[in-house]
């Protein structure tokens, strides 16, 4: 099969990236905005493993690893603590929890 | 003997600290001969060392050095009395005169509280005088002019608990204050230009190194003069004296007719050498003389208060002291000063003894008829009314002012119209005198009035009566050089005058003289007893009613004054009180106050907000690497 | 030996008073009187243990000295100087501080030890400010002014403490700090010219600098004296500190924190950048004119008495600055007379406006009016020093006012003359003063004991100070005459070695043909 | 032109854009996942079939199952369709919209500039990665391990029930 351009692949990562960013701006629902940062962040590997691959090297891949790891990290608190605003708030609105501000 | 120079200034000064730092617990008594006695002493002095002096009066000099009172680089003046013919005769009316009124006010002041504390002043005061007039360099001659200033500031607001004597005070000291500032110029000037203050010195190095009429020397001049005029209130700064007249009696006697007012003569006398030198402003002394003894002449005779129709015959008789000045009459200023000091001492005395025997009334239509209730007063303010008019041959006022006028005609830089201004004046003078004196001592005894106050307070004014007929025996021509004693006496130190050309029609300037003093007599005597009412009716026309209003207000200084620099000063300084820079910091403050509740509103507390700023930043700089 | 000491005791006395404070109110009282005395002393046995003038070489000018190396690395060593002028000032620190704890004896009730510790540290940082010769250690004591002083005005204040407190510290520490950026200028400036990096003074007075570089850091040093000692559109802290400080607080910020700015002025401005102040020579003087004028117009509309008091020292200040700009024996001999006699005159005013506040609780005069029957002997007093600052000749500060007119008048006419008006206006606001005060209607509603003899006797000494100075001031003269004349040697650009920048501007003498030259 | 890659890429565009516009939380989940598997099927034509796999096994396995328990747990489900599409008026999503397409544009712009370069066509085998991952990145991956570490600790402390101060909250 025909090499696969590294524009192609950029420009798809950028849209899928900012229509991560999109998500994160538009839903209220907390889960959402974290969905759409995994958007993101699968955008931001996408592209680092594409770089990678022009080259031919693996750091591509070790990155998209490091990112991959991040993600999961970041999940796993991220949904903690989307328990416990549910549990304190009663509700998944991100801006309920908006005391800090002024 | 002549060490004991020192003793003269420093009597009343050493009276005055006795008296302010013991006097309220003294008894009145102990004060007022403590007072009285410290003035005597030095008038005793001085009489010993005017022994000294005799009459030939061919330069003769004292001279005492104290101590050094400053020494900077190249400035130091030292604390010196210089005792000169010219010093001899200020220093002698100072404390004759100032002796005098100082035994008139134990009594004047009897029942008044803050006893010692007017001694005090007065002491001061003296001492102030006699500095001024004993300094031998401008510094001390400068510190004495202003002592004397505060004095009378202290003296004018003595009745403290009225406010309006505090205004009048404050105004007085103000306005001889822009005097004095204009003074201390003109001393920064002589002394960076000649490098010196010691006016001996000053004289000889200004005549050497400045030609004359040469621009400096008229500037150094004109601040000069403006420092006399402001102390000797003369045109424009003449509206202080006639509300200085808040003060007690003895005080406008003491300070605002015989000595502190005359200050400003014996600066320019002094200092005679830098006017020789500025011409312009010799003649402007003249004409500043003749102006204002016409105006306040004008402004006397529609006067009600009688201390003020005194006050304004002051300025206009030292009005008479410029214009011989001006024409370079030292000797007869000198000589008018002396006579005027005497009548003019005696007639505010005088004034002073209706006043109380009238218990403090002080509007002249109010009284009438005193002469048979007070008959040593009315003899004594008879002399002194004639010797102001200069009635001829009789009175001391007559030999001098016609000196004055004589001189006005014939010297070098006098003029038929100086002349003719100073007998105009003389007619006034009198007109205004014996109006005074009829309509106080003659016509129907209006009121109530007690008789002769004390002799305390009446032998003053026969002595004062005495002096200012006997002052004219001064104008015996010397059989030698057939001036007048008077001129011969100060000739060491004055010069004489230059006269234009020798054939000055002497007789008939006598004439014209004594015309005009007897004209005025016998018109006041038409106004003011043959037909009071006409005088009335004169005033009510719609013309004479505004003449009077303007004449009444001293020509309207005061409204012009008030408009023109006290009122916007005063709003300029109510609006700017809390200080428009500060405005600067206070507005700098409250913008950062404001910028802080802005970056406030940043802080939503929306995360999606906050998303919002970060997708925002990142564009902006994404677009300004991209496309910049 | 005997220099340090100067700045040791204030701050021990300081200290033990604090410590003092715990026990009983009247001890802090007790040692800070006791250490100001022995400072006091100290600097009086100084005084006439200096050799006298003839015997002093130009080469050796301090009366005595410290010099100890502090941080070497950094060339900052612990210098400390006193020449004439540092110790007539330095006398004057000690005296008004023993003043000023006198005059707080009963006013200040609480915590009185805390109040004299940071009395006796504001007295250190003067004193250090008035020694020291290394920039560092200058602006060490600088700051260390600051803080106590702060705490002085904020803790015991009158209604507006916090906001004039605040006010006093913004304006100072602003300023203190572009006098920092001046130091360190110069200080690298020096280290790159000449490869010795150091602070001390008298190496760096010989740095070569550029016209630029050398104005920039004038400017620099000059924006911290110019808050100091109120320049005109720098002055508007000065109004509001005064107002709201106890009465020993004001009276040390108006008789001494002003005169740490003219010092630093005649110390370290003139003679640093002696092109870059001939250069603006003409723009100072204006501005201390204006100063004149300004703070004596705004001073006679003034309703709080110590308001009034405050804008008559900017007044009063302006002269010096007048004096240091026109820079000659003459008129800085009159700016320091000035400095000594208007921390007496203002001293004293202000521990009246303290005593008149502590029986009236207020400080409008409005409140005021007809006090002299009621208190003949504090009347007698207010029209003294009421006299003194509306300089009276006799007395000391006409001496200081006619002598800096008399030097600046050498340099220029037109501003001199401007400048004497202000006896005019000084006139204006004395008489306002003492009639708003003291003269007007009998008040019957007003019983208030006359001044105490504690107060009598401090005001009767300032009154014969001012006089003595008024009628002999040779031995103040005297004293400073060595300084003074090295201090016109250094700053004088045309005398400073050749090779200077561009070529010596004409010495300040023979300025451009005035009219009224 | 790479077709497989073309489908791909549009099937993950489009999933992805039903993610964010769904009002209910579980299809926008599935979406997610479809995204996700679009997205490996891409890794694998750029020639890392390590990676592709990867991205099944974690991303889509295991932290999308995270989502789906969480979901489960608060039991969000259809009941908060209404809230959601109260929440998803136009006038909230306008703003964003035109901010991610100036963005996309901006991004757009700089890769279209890259200029036909197209991938080396090898695979990078998973040993290579192996042997990157243990050589020069060794560091990175024992951050990777403790950050993981962390990440655990802090899941179990702040999902636990019961923790006091919730205690306090209903009582």
């Amino acid at each position: 099969m025909a090499p696969v351009p590294i524009e192609g692949v950029l420009v798809l990562a950028a849209v899928l990236f900012t229509l991560g960013f999109a998500g994160v701006l538009m839903r209220r629902n907390i889960i959402f905005i974290l969905m759409s940062i995994e958007i993101m962040l699968n955008a931001a590997g996408l592209a680092f493993v594409v770089a990678g691959s022009k080259w031919g090297q693996p750091d591509g891949q070790v990155m998209f690893i490091f990112i991959l790891v991040m993600a999961g990290a970041e999940v796993s608190v991220g949904l903690a603590l989307v328990l416990r605003l549910f549990h304190r708030f009663r509700s998944l609105d991100a801006d309920a929890a908006g005391r800090m501000k002024g | 003997m002549t060490d004991l120079l020192w003793l003269i200034p420093f009597m009343p000064i050493a009276g005055f600290t006795v008296l302010v730092l013991a006097g309220s617990r003294l008894p009145r008594s102990v004060t007022g001969t403590i007072g009285t006695g410290t003035v005597g002493l030095s008038a005793v002095v001085s009489m010993l060392l005017a022994a000294g002096f005799g009459v030939k009066g061919d330069g003769y000099v004292v001279t005492q050095t104290l101590w050094q009172w400053l020494s900077v680089g190249d400035f130091s003046p030292r604390f010196s009395l210089y005792l000169d013919a010219l010093s001899l005769v200020m220093v002698l009316v100072i404390t004759c005169v100032g002796f005098l009124i100082h035994l008139y006010s134990i009594g004047f002041m009897k029942n008044e509280e803050g006893y010692s504390r007017f001694f005090a002043y007065m002491n001061l005061f003296v001492g102030s005088m006699l500095v001024l007039v004993l300094a031998d360099n401008l510094v001390s001659l400068y510190l004495g002019w202003e002592g004397v200033g505060l004095c009378s500031y202290l003296l004018i607001g003595f009745w403290y608990r009225d406010s309006a004597n505090g205004y009048a005070a404050r105004k007085a000291f103000v306005i001889t204050r822009v005097g004095d500032t204009a003074l201390a110029v003109g001393l920064f000037l002589l002394f960076t230009n000649l490098g010196t203050l010691q006016i001996q010195e000053l004289m000889q190095r200004a005549q050497a190194e400045w030609p004359a009429g040469s621009k400096i020397a008229v500037i150094a001049a004109a601040l000069l003069l403006a420092g006399a005029i402001g102390k000797s209130a003369q045109l424009p700064l003449q509206t202080w004296l006639p509300d200085a007249m808040a003060g007690p009696t003895p005080v406008s006697a003491l300070i605002h007719a015989a000595t502190m007012v005359t200050a400003g003569v014996y600066l320019i006398a002094r200092t005679h050498v830098l006017f020789t030198l500025a011409p312009p402003v010799q003649s402007a002394i003249a004409i500043i003389g003749a102006a204002t003894l016409l105006l306040a002449g004008l402004s006397a005779f529609v006067q009600r208060d009688i201390k003020r129709v005194l006050a304004y015959s002051t300025i206009s008789q030292i009005g008479y002291m410029f214009l011989a000045l001006g024409v370079g009459a030292w000797s007869a200023a000198l000589f008018h000063f002396m006579t005027h000091a005497f009548f003019k001492a005696l007639l505010f005395l005088g004034a002073g003894a209706v006043i109380l025997a009238m218990d403090h009334e002080h509007d002249i239509f109010k009284m009438g008829g005193l002469r048979s209730r007070m008959p040593v007063t009315f003899w004594t303010f008879l002399i002194g009314v004639a010797s102001l008019s200069a009635l001829p041959f009789v009175t001391s006022g007559f030999y001098s002012k016609d000196l004055i006028l004589k001189l006005a005609w014939s010297s070098e830089r006098g003029s038929v119209w100086l002349w003719a201004a100073g007998v105009a004046g003389a007619f006034i003078t009198s007109l205004y005198a014996f109006r005074l004196l009829f309509v106080v001592f003659f016509g129907d005894r209006l009121t109530r009035a007690k008789s002769d106050p004390g002799i305390s307070m009446t032998a003053p004014l026969v002595v004062l009566a005495a002096l200012s007929v006997a002052a004219g025996l001064a104008a015996l021509p010397e059989p030698a050089s057939g001036r007048q004693a008077i001129q011969q006496f100060l000739s060491g130190v004055l010069p004489a005058a230059h006269i234009r050309d020798e054939r000055t029609p002497e007789l008939f300037l006598l004439l014209i003289a004594s015309c005009a003093s007897i004209g005025g007599m016998l018109a006041a005597w038409l106004l003011y007893v043959l037909f009071p009412r006409y005088a009335e009716g004169l005033v009510q026309t719609r013309a004479g009613r505004s003449v009077h209003r303007l004449l009444f207000t001293g020509w309207g200084f005061d409204r012009i004054y008030d408009r023109l620099f006290a009122g916007p000063f005063l709003w300029l300084t109510r609006i700017n009180r809390d200080d428009f820079i500060d405005l600067v910091y206070e507005g700098a403050a409250w913008y950062s106050g404001v910028f802080h509740h802005l970056l406030g509103l940043t802080q939503t507390g929306k995360v999606r907000w906050y998303a919002f700023g970060i997708g925002l930043g990142a564009i902006i700089t994404i677009g300004i690497a991209v496309f910049l | 030996m005997t220099v340090e000491w100067l700045i040791l005791i204030p701050l021990i006395g300081g200290v033990l008073a604090w410590i003092g404070g715990r026990r009983s109110s009247l001890l802090p009282r007790l040692i800070s009187v006791a250490s100001l005395g022995a400072g006091l002393a100290m600097t009086a046995s100084l005084w006439n243990a200096s050799p006298p003038v003839a015997g002093r070489t130009a080469g050796q000018a301090w009366i005595a000295e410290f010099n100890t190396s502090w941080i070497p690395q950094l060339g900052i060593g612990f210098h400390l100087g006193l020449d004439g002028l540092s110790l007539l000032l330095v006398l004057l620190t000690f005296f008004l501080g023993i003043v000023g704890v006198l005059c707080s004896w009963n006013e200040i009730k609480e915590r009185t030890g805390f109040f004299h510790l940071n009395l006796m540290l504001v007295l250190t940082g003067i004193v250090g400010v008035f020694l020291s010769l290394d920039l560092f250690l200058f602006y060490f004591f600088w700051e260390l002014m600051l803080v106590p002083m702060y705490f002085l005005i904020s803790i015991w204040g009158h209604e507006k403490r916090a906001y004039a407190s605040v006010k006093f510290f913004i304006f100072t520490q602003l300023s203190g700090i572009l006098m920092l950026l001046g130091i360190l200028g110069l200080y690298f400036i020096h280290g790159r010219s000449t490869g010795i990096y150091t602070f001390d003074y008298t190496q760096l007075l010989g740095t070569r600098l550029t016209p630029g570089q050398s104005l920039w850091l004038m400017l620099g040093f000059a924006a911290a004296f110019a808050v100091k000692l109120p320049a005109v559109p720098f002055h508007s802290w000065l109004p509001d500190a005064h107002s709201e400080a106890p009465t020993a607080g004001s009276l040390i910020l108006a008789g001494l924190l002003l005169k740490t700015g003219a010092y630093g002025f005649i110390r370290f401005l003139v003679p640093l950048f002696p092109d870059a102040v001939e250069s603006v020579r003409l723009i100072g003087m204006v501005l201390s004119a204006a100063g004149i004028l300004y703070g004596a117009a705004l001073a006679f509309s003034q309703e709080d008495l110590k308001r009034l008091i405050a804008y008559t020292s900017i007044s009063h200040m302006g002269f010096v600055m007048l004096g240091i700009f026109a820079w000659n024996e003459l008129s800085l001999q009159g700016a320091v007379i000035q400095m000594v006699c208007h921390g007496f005159s203002t001293g004293a005013l202000f521990v009246l406006a303290g005593i008149l506040q502590a029986r009236l609780h207020t400080r409008e005069m409005s409140a005021m009016g007809g006090l002299w029957a009621v208190t003949p002997r504090m009347a007698g007093m207010g029209l003294f020093f009421g006299l003194a600052s509306l300089g009276l000749p006799g007395l000391g500060n006409f001496i200081g006012e006619f002598l800096v007119l008399l030097g600046s008048y050498r340099v220029s006419g037109l501003v001199t003359a401007a400048a004497a008006t202000g006896l005019i206006a000084s006139a204006l606001y004395s008489l306002r003063l003492m009639q708003r005060v003291f003269h007007g209607p009998k008040r019957d509603d007003l019983t208030m004991a006359d001044i105490a003899v504690r107060e009598t006797t401090i005001l009767a000494v300032m009154a014969a100070v001012i006089v003595v100075i008024g009628l002999y001031p040779g031995p103040v003269l005297e004293t400073s005459k060595p300084a003074v004349e090295g201090l016109i040697q250094k700053g004088n650009p045309s005398l400073t070695p050749p090779g200077r920048g561009p070529g010596a501007v004409k010495p300040g003498g023979e300025s451009s043909g005035e009219m009224l030259r | 032109m790479n077709t497989p890659f073309v489908i791909a890429s549009v099937v993950a565009v489009v999933s992805t854009l039903m993610v964010i516009t769904r009002t209910n939380v579980v299809h926008a989940l599935l979406y997610l996942i479809v995204s996700l598997l679009s997205v490996s099927l891409v890794f694998f034509l750029l020639g890392a079939p390590f990676i592709a796999a990867l991205e099944i096994i974690i991303y889509a396995g295991a932290i999308m199952v995270l989502f789906v328990f969480v979901v489960m747990m608060l039991n969000l489900g259809p009941q908060s369709k209404t809230q959601e599409r109260m929440w998803l008026i136009p006038e909230v999503w306008t703003g964003p919209a035109v901010l991610a397409v100036i963005l996309l544009g901006e991004l757009v712009y700089i890769f279209a500039s890259t200029g036909g370069i197209t991938t080396s066509g090898k695979t990078v085998p998973a040993g290579d990665v192996g042997f990157a991952l243990f050589g020069p990145y060794l560091l990175g991956v024992e951050l990777a391990s403790m950050l993981l570490l962390a990440g655990i600790v802090g899941a179990y402390h702040l999902g636990r029930r019961g923790n006091d101060d919730e205690q306090k909250e209903e009582r």
